[in-house]
C-alpha cells in the first residue's frame, strides 16, 4: 500500500474538536495534520480590563475538564502579580482540590476514553451491559474525586470557594473524614483498576521525545501545585517567572495552530509521563508499587505508557489526599479572610495539570484592572509531539502492511493517549478544512 | 429525599388521598372530558352542590376540580376536565379502571337552605355549567323543593356545549325554564345565538327573592351581574364561584387567599355581596 | 412566678439530660451570627444569642419535606405518608419567636391538622429564653406584644444574672407544661426559687420594660385600622420598584408558612414522591395559574398583600398577630424595604 | 422505545456536557432510560436520527452557525445547555471589544486567517424549545428535565430568584457582609450553591425578570452606591447583560 488519505472530522472521544489528516504518497508522507476546529475563544483578549480576582474565575472556563487546574494556575499568577502570601491552610486546601481533579481526570480518561479503544468498542456505554463492574467502578471513583473537589471548592467543574488569596468556605471535619474513609476505601478500586491495565496491550513506539514537567527540588513532593520546570534533557530548573526561557511558542509553515518547542528539542511533551519520567523518584510508594506492577520504568518514551502513568499518578494522589487530610484534621480547618493584595505587577503562575504543564501569565495595571495576558495550555505544547509521533508511527505501520483502518485507529488511540484537551485552546487557529 | 427518621403516625395525613377508580370516561369536547369516579367499597363522597375534590394524579400532580353531580346521585361522582396543564393533560390520558387520588369534599358550596322553597336562576358560562350542575341536577332531583328554576347558558360555539345529553334532556322538562346559546353559531346551529346576557329576554319576571347563580369567565360574569342587579335581586341573594391557585386545598398553604379570605375554605362560592369586600376578587 | 432557679451549667446539664432520648436544636455561632442547628451536647449552643438569623421555623416546618411517597403500578397506586417523630429538644427560643410557634400551632393544628406539622410539634420541647434587652436594632416586637411570653413554652428561662463577659450565670425558670416540670422534677436541677430571687425577677422585668422602646406609631391593635385606611396608598407601588420579588421577606419570617406541593418521580420505575416545600407570596408565580393567567403579577399588588397578611389579615382570622416585630424581613431585604418604614409612612398618611 | 438522545458541542468548555458524565449515582438509571446515539465527546458512533440534542457552547463561528442549524434539523427537541448556549456565556465578553483587537491581540498579523462573529445563545440563530442555564449546567437540573420528559411533564425554570434557594438552604445573606451579590436578580435553579460556597452570585442563569433587573439598578446605585459600569461589568461575565432592558 503505497497511497493513503486519511480523513477524520472531529476525533471522537476527546475534550474538544480535532481534525487528523494524513497523506501519503508513494509511501512518503507528503501531510501530516492534527488540525484544531475548536472555535477559537479570546481569553487572553477579553480578560484585558477586567479585575484582578476576576481571572480565575473568567479563565477557568477554557476547559470544564481542568478548570480546577486553570483556577489554580491563575489565582498562583494574579498572586504573584499582587505581592499575596496564602496561608498554610490554604495551599493545603488548594493541594487536596488538585488531586481531586487529577483523579478525576485521569479517571475519566482512563475509564471512559481510553479503555473503549483497548476492549475495542466505541464508547463506554456498551461497557454498562458488557462490563457493568467496570463501569460501576469507573463511576464510583470519578464520584469520589468530584465530592472532594465539592467539599473543597464548592463543586468540581468551574470551583467556586477557591479566591485568590484563599477560600470562602473550609469543608467540616465530618465531611474530611467522610472523604477519607471513602479514599482509603478507593485502594481496592485502584488495584482492580490496575489489574485491568496489566492485561491491556499497549502498542509500542519508541521515540526520543523530551520531557518537561515542573519538579520540586530537593526532598520535596511530587510536583503538581509547586515547582520549577526541569527537562530530561535538562534538569536544571528554571523559576515560574522565567518561563519563556524553556517555552517557546512558534508558529509552523504546515499547521495552523502554534506550536511549542524548547531550547533543546523541536518538540517536547508534557503530562503524566512526562511528570513520571521527571518525578518518579518522589511518587508516594505505593504508585511506585503499582508502576512496577505494570511495568512502568523511568524513562519510558512510549508515549501510549501516558496512560499507564496516569493510573500510577492517580494511586499517588489518592494516597497523598490520604496524607493531606490527616493534617487539616489535626491541624482543625479555621474560616480564614483572603489575603488582600499588596501591589498590582506582573507575575507567573504555573501548576501540572492533568494534561501537563499549565502557564498563566498576568500584568496588571495600578488599578489592578488586567491588562496583559499570556495562557499556554498543555495540549498547546504536545501538538508537535503528537505530530511527529504520527510521523514515526505510519511509515512503520505502511512497513508492516498494517490497513489504513488500523493506521487510523493506531492513530486516533496516539491522539487520545495524549488526552488532549481541545477545548483548552485558547489560541489554537480555526482552520478551513482543504482537501 | 430527607435523611429523617420517619414512621407512620396514629393519625392519617391531611395530604394522603382516598385511592379512587374511574368507571368511565367520555368525550365531552374536543379539551373537555367527563369523569365519573367512585370511591372504595362505593362509599358516598358526601358532598354538598358547589364543593371541589383535589385530584392527584401521581408523579404529576393535583389540581383542584368542582363535584359536577348531585350528592343525590348514584355511588359515584363526576368531574368534568378541561385539558389545560400537566395535570389535567394526564387526567385525559387515563380511562376506565385506572385510578386516581380523590381529597375532599372540600371548600364551601352552595348554602341550600337559602335555595330551598325559592325560585332559583343559574347562569352558566362555558366550564362554568361544571360547578353549578352539581346545583341544577340536586334542584331537579329534589324539584318539589323548589320554586320556579330557570338555567340560561353560553357557550363560544356548538362545538364547546358541554353535557349535551343533559341539554336535550333539560330542554324537553316542563319543570324548568332552559335556554342555550352560542356566540358565534356554525351552519348546524338551529338554536339561539349570541352571548348569554341575551337570553335574558327569554325569562319571565323575576321574584325579588330568587336566589341567582352566576357562573362562568370574569367578562360574562360582569354583565350578568348588571343584568340581574337591574331586577332588583339583593346582591346577598347572588352567589358565584371563584378560582384561584390551590395546592392544600385547605385554608394553609396560601395560594388561594384572596386578600382576607380562603377561596378554598371560605369559597369557592361566595354571594356578591361577600365578594364585593374582597376588592382583589375583581382586580 | 418562678418555678426554679438554675445555674448555666445547670442549664446545659439539663438539657443534656433531656438529650438521652431527643436530638438538640439550639443557637449556634458561625463569625458573628446565630443560626439554629442540631448539635450533640448543650455546650455547643450559645444561649446568651442575639438573634437567629432564621426562626425556628425551619424546624417545624422544613423549608423541603417528603409529605407522602407513592407507587404505582399499571393502573393503580399506594401512598404512604411519612412524619418525622423525632423526640428534639429546641433550646433557645426567644419569646416572639414562641409567639411565632404559637400561630403555627394554630394554623396547622386548627380544622383539617396538619399531621406532618404536628407529629414533629408533639414531639418538640421548647426551652425559652427570654430576652433583657431588644436583640438588635429595628425590632418592633413591643409594639407587637411578643417581646414577653407567658405560654407556648415547656420550660421559660430569665437571665438573671450575668458575668463579666456578659454570660448568664444564673436563670429564673419558669414551668410551661407538665413535660417542663418533668424534666425539672426528673432532671433534679436548680433550687427552688427564693423570694430574693422572685424580686429579682420583678426588677429583671422593670428594666425590660424600659429597654424596649416603641417603634412603630400603632401597636398589633391598632395596624389592622391603618392598614385598612391604606389599600388605596401609592406607597405600595412606589416602594415595590425597588422590591426584586425575592421573597426573602417571606422566608425568613417566623410566621409566614405558604407552601408549595409537587410531585417528584423517580427516574425509571413507579416511585416517587410528593414534596412540600417553603413558597412565599412576593413570588412572582405564586398565585399564577394555568393560562397562563396571573391574580397577583405586580409587585406592588404582591407587597400589599405580604403586609396586610403581617398586619391584618392573620390576626381577624386567627386573633393572634401574623407578625411578632422580630424585623428579620427588614434585616433580610437587600433592596432595604422595611415594614418600620412603611408603617410610619403609612401613619403618616391618614 | 427509548428516546434517542445527543450531546453536541459549540465554543465553550464542554463543562456541561461533562457534568452529565458527572452525574455519577444517576448515570446509569439515565442510560437505562435513554439511548445515547451521538456525544462526540465520550463515544466514537455517531447517528442523525435524533429525539432530543443537547447543546452546550455559544454560536461564534460561521462554523457553530452551520453545526447548529444542522442539529436543529437532526433533532426534534433542541434543548440550550450551560450559560454559553443559554445566554452567550463567558464568550460574550469579547462582543463589548472591537473585533479586530481582540482578534489581533490574540493571533496578530494572522488574525484575518480565520472568521469569527458576536458570540450569541443559540436561540438567536434557531428555535430552542428548552433552555437549561448555568455555569456549568446543573445536573440536578438536567436529570429534573429528563425525569419530566421521560414522564410526559411540561419542564418550566424556577421563576424565582436565588435568594429563595439561599434562604432554604439556611444561608447567611452575603449582604450581611457588606458584599453585593448578584442572586436577588438571577434566576434560580442552581440551589444557591455560590452563595453556600460564600462566593457571590455572578447571574450565570441569567435575569430572572425585567422587574428585578429594574429593581436591581435602583437599589445597587441608590442603596449600594455600586456605578453603573460595575453593574454592567457583573452582569457581562456571563452574558446575563441585557442592555436594552436595564432602565
Ligand atoms: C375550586 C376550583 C374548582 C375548579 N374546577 C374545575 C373543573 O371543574 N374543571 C376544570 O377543568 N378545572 C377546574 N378548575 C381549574 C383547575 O384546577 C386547573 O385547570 C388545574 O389546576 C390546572 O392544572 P394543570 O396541572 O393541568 O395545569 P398546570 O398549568 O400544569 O398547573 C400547575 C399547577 O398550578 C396550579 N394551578 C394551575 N391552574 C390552576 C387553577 N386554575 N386553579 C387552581 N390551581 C391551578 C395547580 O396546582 C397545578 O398543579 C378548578 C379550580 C378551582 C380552584
Ligand atoms: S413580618 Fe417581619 S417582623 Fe414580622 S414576624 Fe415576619 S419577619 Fe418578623
Ligand atoms: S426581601 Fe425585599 S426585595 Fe425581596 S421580596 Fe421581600 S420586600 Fe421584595
Ligand atoms: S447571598 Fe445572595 S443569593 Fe443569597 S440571599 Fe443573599 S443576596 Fe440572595
Amino acid at each position: 500500500m503505497r497511497n493513503v488519505t486519511i480523513d477524520v472530522k472531529h476525533v471522537t472521544r476527546l475534550e474538544g474538536h480535532g481534525n487528523l489528516a494524513v497523506r501519503v504518497r508513494d509511501g512518503e508522507i507528503t501531510s501530516l495534520q492534527l488540525a484544531i476546529v475548536e472555535s477559537p475563544r479570546f481569553f487572553e483578549s477579553f480578560l484585558r480590563g477586567r479585575m484582578y480576582d476576576e481571572a480565575p474565575h473568567i479563565t477557568c472556563r477554557i476547559c470544564g475538564i481542568c478548570s480546577v487546574g486553570h483556577t489554580t494556575a491563575s489565582v498562583k499568577g494574579i498572586e504573584a502579580a499582587c505581592g499575596i502570601e496564602v496561608s498554610d491552610q490554604t495551599i493545603l486546601l488548594r493541594k487536596l482540590l488538585f488531586f481531586g481533579e487529577q483523579i478525576q481526570s485521569h479517571v475519566l480518561h482512563l475509564y471512559f476514553l481510553a479503555v473503549p479503544d483497548f476492549l475495542g468498542v466505541g464508547s463506554v456505554i456498551p461497557l454498562a451491559a458488557t462490563h457493568p463492574d467496570v463501569v460501576r467502578r469507573a463511576l464510583r471513583m470519578k464520584k469520589l474525586a468530584n465530592d472532594l473537589c465539592a467539599a473543597v471548592g464548592g463543586r468540581h467543574i468551574h470551583p467556586i470557594a477557591m479566591h485568590v488569596g484563599g477560600f470562602t468556605h473550609t469543608p467540616s471535619d465530618e465531611e474530611l473524614l467522610g472523604l477519607k474513609r471513602r479514599l482509603e476505601a478507593s485502594r481496592a478500586d485502584l488495584a482492580e483498576t490496575a489489574a485491568l491495565f496489566k492485561q491491556l496491550q499497549v502498542p509500542a513506539l519508541l521515540r526520543d521525545t523530551e520531557y518537561v514537567a515542573l519538579k520540586v527540588t530537593g526532598n520535596g513532593e511530587y510536583a503538581f501545585y509547586d515547582g520549577e520546570i526541569v527537562s530530561t534533557k535538562d534538569p536544571s530548573p528554571t523559576k515560574p517567572a522565567d518561563y519563556r526561557n524553556r517555552i517557546v511558542e512558534s508558529v509552523v509553515e504546515h499547521s495552523a495552530a502554534k506550536h511549542c518547542r524548547s531550547p533543546q528539542s523541536p518538540s517536547y511533551a508534557v503530562g503524566a509521563l512526562a511528570r513520571f519520567n521527571n518525578n518518579h523518584g518522589q511518587l508516594h510508594p505505593a504508585a511506585r508499587n503499582v508502576a512496577g506492577e505494570v511495568g512502568l520504568k523511568a524513562p519510558c518514551r512510549n508515549p501510549f505508557h501516558n496512560n499507564t502513568a496516569q493510573l500510577v499518578e492517580t494511586v499517588h494522589c489518592i494516597e497523598s489526599s490520604i496524607a493531606l487530610i490527616d493534617t487539616m484534621l489535626q491541624h482543625g480547618l479555621k474560616a480564614e479572610p483572603c489575603v488582600r493584595p499588596q501591589r498590582f505587577d506582573r507575575g507567573v503562575g504555573l501548576a501540572e495539570v492533568p494534561r501537563g504543564l499549565l502557564v498563566h501569565e498576568y500584568m496588571l495595571d495600578d488599578r489592578g484592572r488586567i491588562e496583559n495576558a499570556n495562557l499556554i495550555i498543555p495540549t498547546g505544547q504536545n501538538l508537535a509531539n503528537i505530530e511527529a509521533d504520527m510521523r514515526a508511527i505510519v511509515p512503520a505501520m505502511l512497513e508492516a502492511g498494517s490497513s489504513k483502518e488500523e493506521i487510523t485507529l493506531r492513530l486516533e488511540m496516539l491522539i487520545r493517549a495524549y488526552d488532549p484537551c481541545i477545548s483548552c485552546a485558547t489560541h489554537f487557529l480555526d482552520i478551513e478544512w482543504v482537501d | 429525599m430527607i435523611a429523617e427518621r420517619t414512621k407512620r403516625a396514629a393519625r392519617p395525613s391531611l395530604y394522603e388521598p382516598v385511592v379512587a377508580r374511574i368507571r368511565s370516561v367520555t368525550k365531552q369536547t374536543d379539551s373537555e372530558m367527563l369523569f365519573d369516579i367512585a370511591l372504595p367499597e362505593g362509599r358516598p363522597l358526601g358532598h354538598q352542590p358547589g364543593q371541589f375534590v383535589q385530584v392527584l394524579v401521581p408523579g404529576v400532580g393535583e389540581c383542584p376540580i368542582s363535584i359536577c353531580t348531585s350528592p343525590t346521585r348514584a355511588d359515584s361522582f363526576g368531574l368534568c376536565v378541561r385539558r389545560v396543564g400537566d395535570v389535567t393533560a394526564h387526567l385525559h390520558g387515563l380511562g376506565a379502571g385506572d385510578t386516581v387520588g380523590i381529597r375532599g369534599p372540600l371548600g364551601r358550596g352552595f348554602n341550600l337552605a337559602e335555595f330551598i322553597g325559592r325560585d332559583v336562576l343559574i347562569v352558566a358560562g362555558g366550564l362554568g355549567l361544571a360547578p353549578v350542575r352539581s346545583l341544577i341536577q340536586y334542584i331537579l332531583d329534589e324539584r318539589a323543593n323548589f320554586g320556579r328554576f330557570s338555567l340560561l347558558y353560553g357557550a363560544r360555539n356548538p362545538s364547546e356545549l358541554l353535557f349535551r345529553a343533559d341539554l336535550v334532556r333539560w330542554r324537553e322538562r316542563k319543570d324548568m325554564n332552559f335556554h342555550v346559546t352560542v356566540d358565534k353559531p356554525d351552519d348546524d346551529w338551529r338554536g339561539h345565538s349570541g352571548v348569554v346576557t341575551t337570553l335574558f329576554r327569554e325569562l319571565p319576571a323575576l321574584d325579588p327573592s330568587t336566589r341567582v347563580v352566576v357562573v362562568g369567565p370574569p367578562v360574562m360574569f360582569k354583565f350578568v351581574v348588571l343584568e340581574v342587579l337591574a331586577r332588583r335581586i339583593p346582591q346577598k341573594q347572588l352567589y358565584c364561584s371563584l378560582e384561584r391557585r390551590m395546592k392544600c386545598g385547605v385554608g394553609k398553604c396560601g395560594h388561594c387567599q384572596v386578600n382576607h379570605v380562603y377561596v378554598c375554605m371560605e369559597g369557592p362560592v361566595f354571594t356578591y355581596g361577600e365578594l364585593k369586600a374582597i376588592r382583589e376578587a375583581f382586580e | 412566678m418562678l418555678d426554679r432557679v438554675v445555674h448555666r451549667t445547670d442549664l446545659s446539664a439539663l438539657i443534656d439530660e433531656l438529650a438521652r432520648t431527643r436530638r438538640i436544636v439550639g443557637p449556634v455561632k458561625h463569625e458573628d451570627r446565630f443560626f439554629y442547628e442540631a448539635v450533640d451536647r448543650a455546650g455547643r449552643l450559645d444561649l446568651d444569642f442575639t438573634y437567629c438569623v432564621y426562626s425556628p421555623k425551619a424546624q417545624l416546618l422544613p423549608p423541603k419535606e417528603t409529605l407522602l411517597t407513592f407507587d404505582r403500578t399499571t393502573g393503580n397506586f399506594t401512598c404512604h405518608p411519612l412524619y418525622d417523630e423525632r423526640p428534639t429538644v429546641l433550646a433557645g427560643v426567644h419569646p416572639c419567636d414562641l409567639h411565632a410557634i404559637k400561630l403555627l400551632d394554630h394554623v396547622f393544628g386548627a380544622e383539617h391538622a396538619d399531621e406532618q406539622y404536628l407529629s414533629r410539634r408533639r414531639h418538640m420541647f421548647l426551652i425559652g429564653i427570654d430576652c433583657p434587652h431588644p436583640c438588635t436594632a429595628g425590632v418592633f416586637c413591643r409594639d407587637m406584644h411578643a417581646h414577653v411570653a407567658d405560654s407556648g413554652f415547656d420550660l421559660m428561662c430569665y437571665p438573671l444574672e450575668r458575668d463579666q463577659a456578659g454570660r448568664t450565670v444564673r436563670y429564673g425558670v419558669q414551668v410551661g407544661t407538665t413535660a417542663g416540670q418533668e424534666a425539672i422534677l426528673y432532671g433534679r436541677v436548680g433550687t427552688p426559687p427564693t423570694p430574693e430571687a422572685e424580686q429579682h425577677l420583678a426588677r429583671y422585668q422593670a428594666e425590660k420594660d424600659r429597654a424596649f422602646p416603641k417603634a412603630i406609631p400603632v401597636d398589633s391593635a391598632g395596624l389592622p385600622g391603618l392598614l385598612a385606611k391604606s389599600y388605596d396608598s401609592l406607597l405600595w407601588e412606589a416602594t415595590a420598584r425597588r422590591c426584586y420579588s425575592c421573597g426573602s421577606c417571606n422566608l425568613v419570617c417566623p410566621t409566614c408558612y405558604c407552601f408549595d406541593i409537587h410531585d417528584d418521580g423517580a427516574l425509571g420505575g413507579n416511585g416517587g414522591e410528593r414534596v412540600r416545600e417553603w413558597d412565599g407570596c412576593q413570588l412572582r408565580g405564586f398565585a399564577e395559574v394555568a393560562g397562563p393567567h396571573n391574580f397577583r403579577p405586580k409587585p406592588g399588588s404582591r407587597l400589599r398583600h405580604r403586609v396586610f397578611r403581617k398586619g391584618k389579615w392573620i390576626l381577624e382570622r386567627t386573633g393572634l398577630p401574623g407578625c411578632v416585630g422580630c424585623a428579620r424581613c427588614d434585616r433580610a431585604c437587600t433592596a432595604r424595604i422595611s415594614l418600620v418604614d412603611m408603617y410610619k409612612q403609612l401613619a403618616e398618611e391618614v | 422505545m427509548k428516546p434517542r438522545i445527543a450531546i453536541f458541542s459549540l465554543t465553550g468548555c464542554e463543562g456541561c456536557s461533562l457534568a452529565i458524565l458527572e452525574l455519577e449515582d444517576q448515570l446509569l438509571a439515565v442510560l437505562d432510560a435513554v439511548e445515547i446515539v451521538n456525544f462526540r465527546e465520550g463515544m466514537t458512533e455517531r447517528a442523525w436520527d435524533i429525539d432530543i440534542g443537547f447543546v452546550d457552547g455559544a454560536v461564534s463561528t460561521p462554523g457553530d452557525e452551520a453545526e447548529i442549524r444542522h442539529y436543529r434539523e437532526s433533532c426534534k427537541v433542541l434543548v440550550a445547555i450551560g450559560a454559553c448556549a443559554c445566554l452567550g456565556g463567558i464568550n460574550t465578553l469579547k462582543n463589548h471589544q472591537l473585533a479586530a483587537e481582540y482578534r489581533g491581540y490574540v493571533y496578530g498579523e494572522r488574525a484575518a486567517w480565520f472568521p469569527t462573529t458576536a458570540a450569541r445563545p443559540i436561540a438567536a440563530v434557531v428555535k430552542v424549545d428548552y433552555e437549561l442555564p448555568g455555569c456549568p449546567m446543573v445536573k440536578e437540573e438536567f436529570l429534573r428535565f429528563v425525569k419530566h420528559l421521560l414522564a410526559g411533564r411540561q419542564f418550566r425554570l424556577p421563576d424565582y430568584a436565588v435568594c429563595v434557594e439561599c434562604k432554604k438552604r439556611g444561608n447567611p445573606c452575603l449582604y450581611d457582609r457588606g458584599v453585593v451579590c448578584l442572586g436577588p436578580m438571577t434566576r434560580a435553579g442552581c440551589d444557591a450553591i455560590c452563595p453556600t460556597y460564600g462566593s457571590k452570585c455572578e447571574a450565570c442563569r441569567g435575569i430572572v425578570s425585567p422587574e428585578a433587573l429594574a429593581a436591581a439598578a435602583l437599589n445597587l446605585r441608590d442603596q449600594y452606591h455600586v456605578p453603573q459600569e460595575e453593574v454592567l461589568a457583573g452582569l457581562r461575565l456571563y452574558g446575563a447583560y441585557q442592555e436594552e432592558k436595564l432602565p
